[in-house]
């Protein structure tokens, strides 16, 4: 393991202001530990990686209410489906190319099928888990997770608010899948009013938060991308060009008003995510509009490839998935506005 | 979505709900025990109902369904599981899990005769509308524990209920059945070894060793499943091997198991598939697995049952079966080194 | 199992005048028995249930190159991964459902990734398995197969197709998955002229085939829905509108060809395919729509919900997978038109 | 889509391609078998390398590749594999199949020092645009005969190579190297009881036995992998146990699983968890999985090599080390003794 780096360029930073925060890992380990102290039904199933996915926290705390499965996802998930079945409100959670791609017939059967109320967590997604390369990046695990009936599929873009989504996903009684990443994140919504944010963070399943006004076009963005959209946003502007943010922490159910709202208002899309370009937020995003009120829409993400080992940054480069691709294919699909 | 609907199917599924809904009629816990001779009526009984459902239905497994009649019958009617068809979420319940989800008949059956609901809706089975299933789906049906019919499964969400009990200081116990065929799954060897880990005790497994798969027999298909007992045993857990038609051979290993302190119980129960009707045993694999009988054979089987029906008349006192050629209840042993003798040994070694 | 029974009704047939033919897995199993004949390089792995996808005909005529790996999907595309490597051109068979969804992982590290000569053909697949119920039924499939780089996803419409893919299949060196069926489907590409086809079954990996032309809208099908496409063409066309339909049996590659030509020659279209709506064939479409040529779409599919038992045709009736729910939809496009 | 690039480790790579771009370099098959002696250099020589490139490189497992890098070197220079380093694709060849891939830079070393690459590369481990990845990838790299990084795969794919083999009436041979932890995955136990059906004793499998998976000791994760051995003599498979880190036991298990017939070989191989180098000892579970050295830790690692590098000054006939407190070379099974002494028995059992 190396020590994690941001995937946040200085230049955002600098451009915006946003301070460097812990990974969404880390977020989402210490909200669980919160949350196990007054939720009794919380249960966790690991698969021997708990010190990657943060549920180490809550193991130390409640140790009794900690089980670890080895490394045997499958059967993790199904156990957990029967925890649920008995009551518990089960966390699954392993690296997220694991839970998803070596139980996705245990979560169809077992959690999406019956509606179990199981809480998936899959950390180090992405690329931006950088060295240890392409066999521990998911890139796909969105498509997988929003192909499930009856999901809720949540990627939140900061530490603060991956705090509000892990609350919101045991205030939601249903099947979750929340995912998280490895390298320290930007801070988006700051506890201290600057971003436009307040108090609380806004967080609700569901609904897109707009980061940003703009006519020219909206960027829909996930994850570590939402900091990029707002970079590039920033560099847009900068050029005369007035673009709409949104978060689109949940990419099921998807926010169809936002979108529906940005296609007719902008008439010109871009979104990006940290995933392979088929199967995740850009489809959701270019199915609805599709339904509802086509409009051009480019998109960032990988390009239907597996990815290699090497520095985070780097790798978010190479594969096309930092500020300036945002910023050119708004340009590109600015230019193809009706 | 749904746009249509089967009036009749889902009046009687109305019927069925309405009983469960009201929440009125909960009642204390039964643990239904059955003289001998009645528990050998009913899994005569029930082995008829899955003969006649298939063939109405025109598909379903009866052969799977028959093998582990005698197993199910015991455990939910002698003396074995307690639950409460009145209140089928109960949380002291004893938990059953079809791991092997394609003997649905068998367990729908079951789950009819102990009152979970009405068994006329067993004449709707696999039909559009109604929650009878071709495999088993929790909160579709009272009783059902999980949805399978994906194999492999089973035991493990059977672990998390009995990881549940142990959180909850509830001393329910899990019961889960799983195939021989099933077996192959990777999975049942994770959960096998996630339940010796931790130590549960309150958590059965019967193994339906009815020595056929889906295309063949096991000595074919995968014959290196053999020896299991050694394999359970080195996966940490207590095995007994039981005929699993004899039925005071599964109360005993049932009942015994239950005393058994920090291992999972692993019963390797010899089966026939198809219970040694005739109908099944013709040398296709169609009918051994998978296929429910035409009318005129299900009228053969049903006939053989009723030969076997010896009990009511000529045993009231309720001991074994006696030995007839046809009796499902000779020793499966014997039919099992019969199948070792005539299968082939090895394929596809070239 | 019950009798396989087609999933035409009889309008369709009397109609068009097709004619019932096999299933597309009985035409991928005797195609595959013709091919081991003279590409010794052919062998085949399933999971305990050649009698399903009808690997049963090569197993009879080449015992040694037919392994049953038992009831272990993940086990079984290993094996195959690893004959490939060895030089083998390896077939990997099971249900639809299950080889992709116990096995995904298997396929993306053994398979994709290395773009190994593996073809993966899953049968069973949609809802009009029928009786057999949800657990069986592939509704995802699509969406697992296309998430894969490196792979080509093939869902022919009929027997003929089917024998026609299955041949391009172990033509085109790498990964394929081709998707079967279990009922009874009617002829589309017959060998006696009619129906527009010629002696040759056109079948080009990537390359729809225009079935019938049109400029009100263009139906998009793959698998039994095809033949629905047409029944509907033709109600259509009785009510005035003339509807183009493409037979987009190849899902991955997309022709991007003969749908940006749709769009912009008959501005609106209908995909329709035995699938969830997510995914799949609709998904691709909306893709290249947005990227090329925006137009309003309407999507015929499995709409986020899993089936039940029960009869094909009450099924396919129930979940909207019909001809008449493919003429709802064009109409409601239509009138969505800029 | 790649639009950025670090010249120099292309550069490297470019180098190592030409080498096998051009297939004139075609020669026979080789089988190198290095004296003993060179053997304990070799092996003590791809430590300091495993150390040197992880530490390098910032991350990597190099724990996880010391525990099996004496299995290793004896594999690819004991006699053992015969393959060609010139022709990787030689299809002949015998074939190794890392399943715990995780422990890549031990393969790596191995395959540089081998000759299928310029060693000057293991400086480029896991940086952009680099083959010599985080876990092995095939056709980026020769050498590499399956990606693997997915834990619980490699076998199974290993049984693809064996079956094949025969199919071709070819006699080479398949060595795949497992984890201890990895033996929770369910297709390690799929592949086993498949490789036994079909009596792929052209299969051999070591199991690197190193007490310790990524949260904890397997005592305290899975203790109930225990007993190991009996687990895979139930599942069919002949099976030795060994000290991993004593050559001379590896290479004798090595030879005389060749002989054995119509059976997969397991070998049960007992290690340290990097090798018993006192930075890894620390109580963390980070330095004892998946964490590289930090350069001050590297260096009090390779001295601690250094000092047990005693065979070339006292032993030149090469036979077994002296048994001074640091050696690797002690009997795991004392490790193994005192693991399960300290590590606590059971968790979660409420
Ligand atoms: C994961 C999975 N793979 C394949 C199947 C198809 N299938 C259904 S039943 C069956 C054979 C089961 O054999 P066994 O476990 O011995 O059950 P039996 O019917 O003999 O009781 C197969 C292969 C399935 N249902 N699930
Ligand atoms: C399917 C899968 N699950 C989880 C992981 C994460 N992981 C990497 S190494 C490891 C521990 C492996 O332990 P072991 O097999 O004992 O290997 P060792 O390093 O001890 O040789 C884990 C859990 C993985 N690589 N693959
Ligand atoms: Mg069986
Ligand atoms: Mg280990």
């Amino acid at each position: 393991m190396t020590t994690a780096k941001s995937t946040q360029t200085k230049s955002t930073e600098q451009a915006l202001g946003l301070k460097e925060g812990p990974a969404t890992r880390d977020a989402f380990g210490e909200a669980l530990r919160e949350l196990g102290r007054t939720n009794a039904k919380i249960v966790v199933v690991d698969g021997d990686v708990s010190n990657s996915t943060r549920t180490e926290y809550f193991a130390k705390d409640f140790p009794e209410r900690f089980f670890n499965m080895g490394i045997a996802e499958s059967n993790l998930v199904s156990v957990a489906s029967g925890l649920a079945a008995a009551g518990k409100t089960p966390v699954a959670a392993s690296f997220a190319v694991f839970l998803l791609c070596n139980a996705y017939d245990q979560i169809r059967m077992g959690v999406a099928f019956p509606k179990l109320d199981v809480k998936l967590v899959g950390s180090h997604s992405g690329i931006s888990i950088g060295e240890d390369g392409p066999s521990q990046m998911a890139i796909e695990d969105l498509a997988l997770a929003t192909s499930f009936p009856n999901f809720t599929v949540i990627v939140p873009a900061d530490a603060p608010s991956t705090k509000a989504a892990t609350r919101a996903m045991f205030e939601y009684e249903g099947p979750v899948y929340l995912r998280t990443g490895r390298p320290k994140t930007a801070i988006i919504y700051a506890n201290d009013g600057t971003n436009g944010s307040t108090e609380e963070i806004p967080f609700e399943i569901g609904k897109a938060n707009q980061l940003r006004e703009g006519n020219a076009v909206t960027i829909i963005a996930c994850g570590i991308m939402v900091a990029m959209a707002l970079e590039a946003a920033h560099t847009l502007s900068q050029n005369g060009i007035e673009a709409r943010v949104l978060d689109m922490h949940t990419i099921k159910p998807l926010d169809n008003e936002a979108v529906e709202r940005a296609a007719r208002e902008t008439g010109a899309i871009v979104t990006a995510e940290e995933h392979l370009i088929t199967g995740g937020l850009g489809d959701a995003v270019a199915r609805l509009v599709a339904m509802r009120q086509p409009v051009p829409i480019q998109f960032v993400g990988v390009n239907d490839t597996y990815a290699e080992s090497g520095e985070a940054q780097a790798l978010l480069k190479k594969y096309g998935l930092t500020a300036s691709n945002i910023v050119d294919a708004a340009k590109q699909v600015i230019a193809r506005k009706s | 979505m749904p746009q249509s609907s089967n009036e009749q199917v889902v009046e009687k599924v109305a019927a069925v709900l309405n009983k469960h809904a009201s929440g009125a009629n909960k009642s204390e816990a039964m643990v239904p025990n059955r003289d001998f001779t009645a528990l050998q009526e009913t899994a005569w009984r029930l082995s008829r109902e899955i003969i006649e459902m298939t063939t109405k239905a025109g598909s379903g497994h009866p052969s799977s369904s028959l093998s582990m009649i005698d197993i199910l019958t015991a455990l939910y009617f002698g003396g074995v599981m307690r639950y409460n068809p009145q209140e089928p979420h109960w949380e002291e319940r004893d938990r059953f899990i079809l791991s092997k989800g394609h003997g649905a008949p068998g367990l729908y059956a079951v789950l009819a005769e102990a009152g979970y609901f009405n068994p006329a809706l067993l004449d709707t089975l696999r039909q559009t509308d109604s929650p009878v299933e071709g495999h088993p789906i929790m909160n579709r049906l009272p009783g059902i524990e999980a949805s399978t019919g994906s194999l492999g499964q089973g035991l493990s969400i059977g672990l998390g209920h009995a990881l549940a009990a142990r959180l909850d200081k509830r001393d329910y116990r899990v019961y889960v059945i799983i195939g021989d065929g099933e077996s192959d799954e990777g999975q049942i060897w994770e959960a096998a070894m996630a339940a010796a880990k931790y130590q549960a005790d309150n958590l059965t497994c019967i193994l339906d060793l009815n020595q056929f798969q889906q295309t063949g027999s096991v000595n074919k298909v995968m014959p290196s499943l053999e020896p299991v007992v050694d394999k359970w045993e080195a996966f940490g857990w207590h095995v007994r091997e039981i005929d699993g038609h004899d039925m005071e051979a599964v109360l005993e290993a049932l009942r015994a198991v239950k005393t058994v302190t920090q291992q999972p119980q692993m019963i390797v129960a010899h089966t026939l598939k198809g219970r040694g009707l005739s109908p099944f045993e013709k040398n296709d694999v169609n009918r051994k697995h998978g296929e429910a009988l035409k009318p005129e054979e299900a009228e053969i089987a049903l006939a053989e049952l009723d030969e076997q029906r010896t009990w009511a008349v000529y045993d009231p006192a309720g001991s074994r079966l006696p030995n007839n050629e046809r009796s499902a209840n000779r020793l499966a042993k014997e039919i099992v080194t019969r199948q070792g003798e005539t299968g082939k040994p090895m394929e596809n070694k070239s």
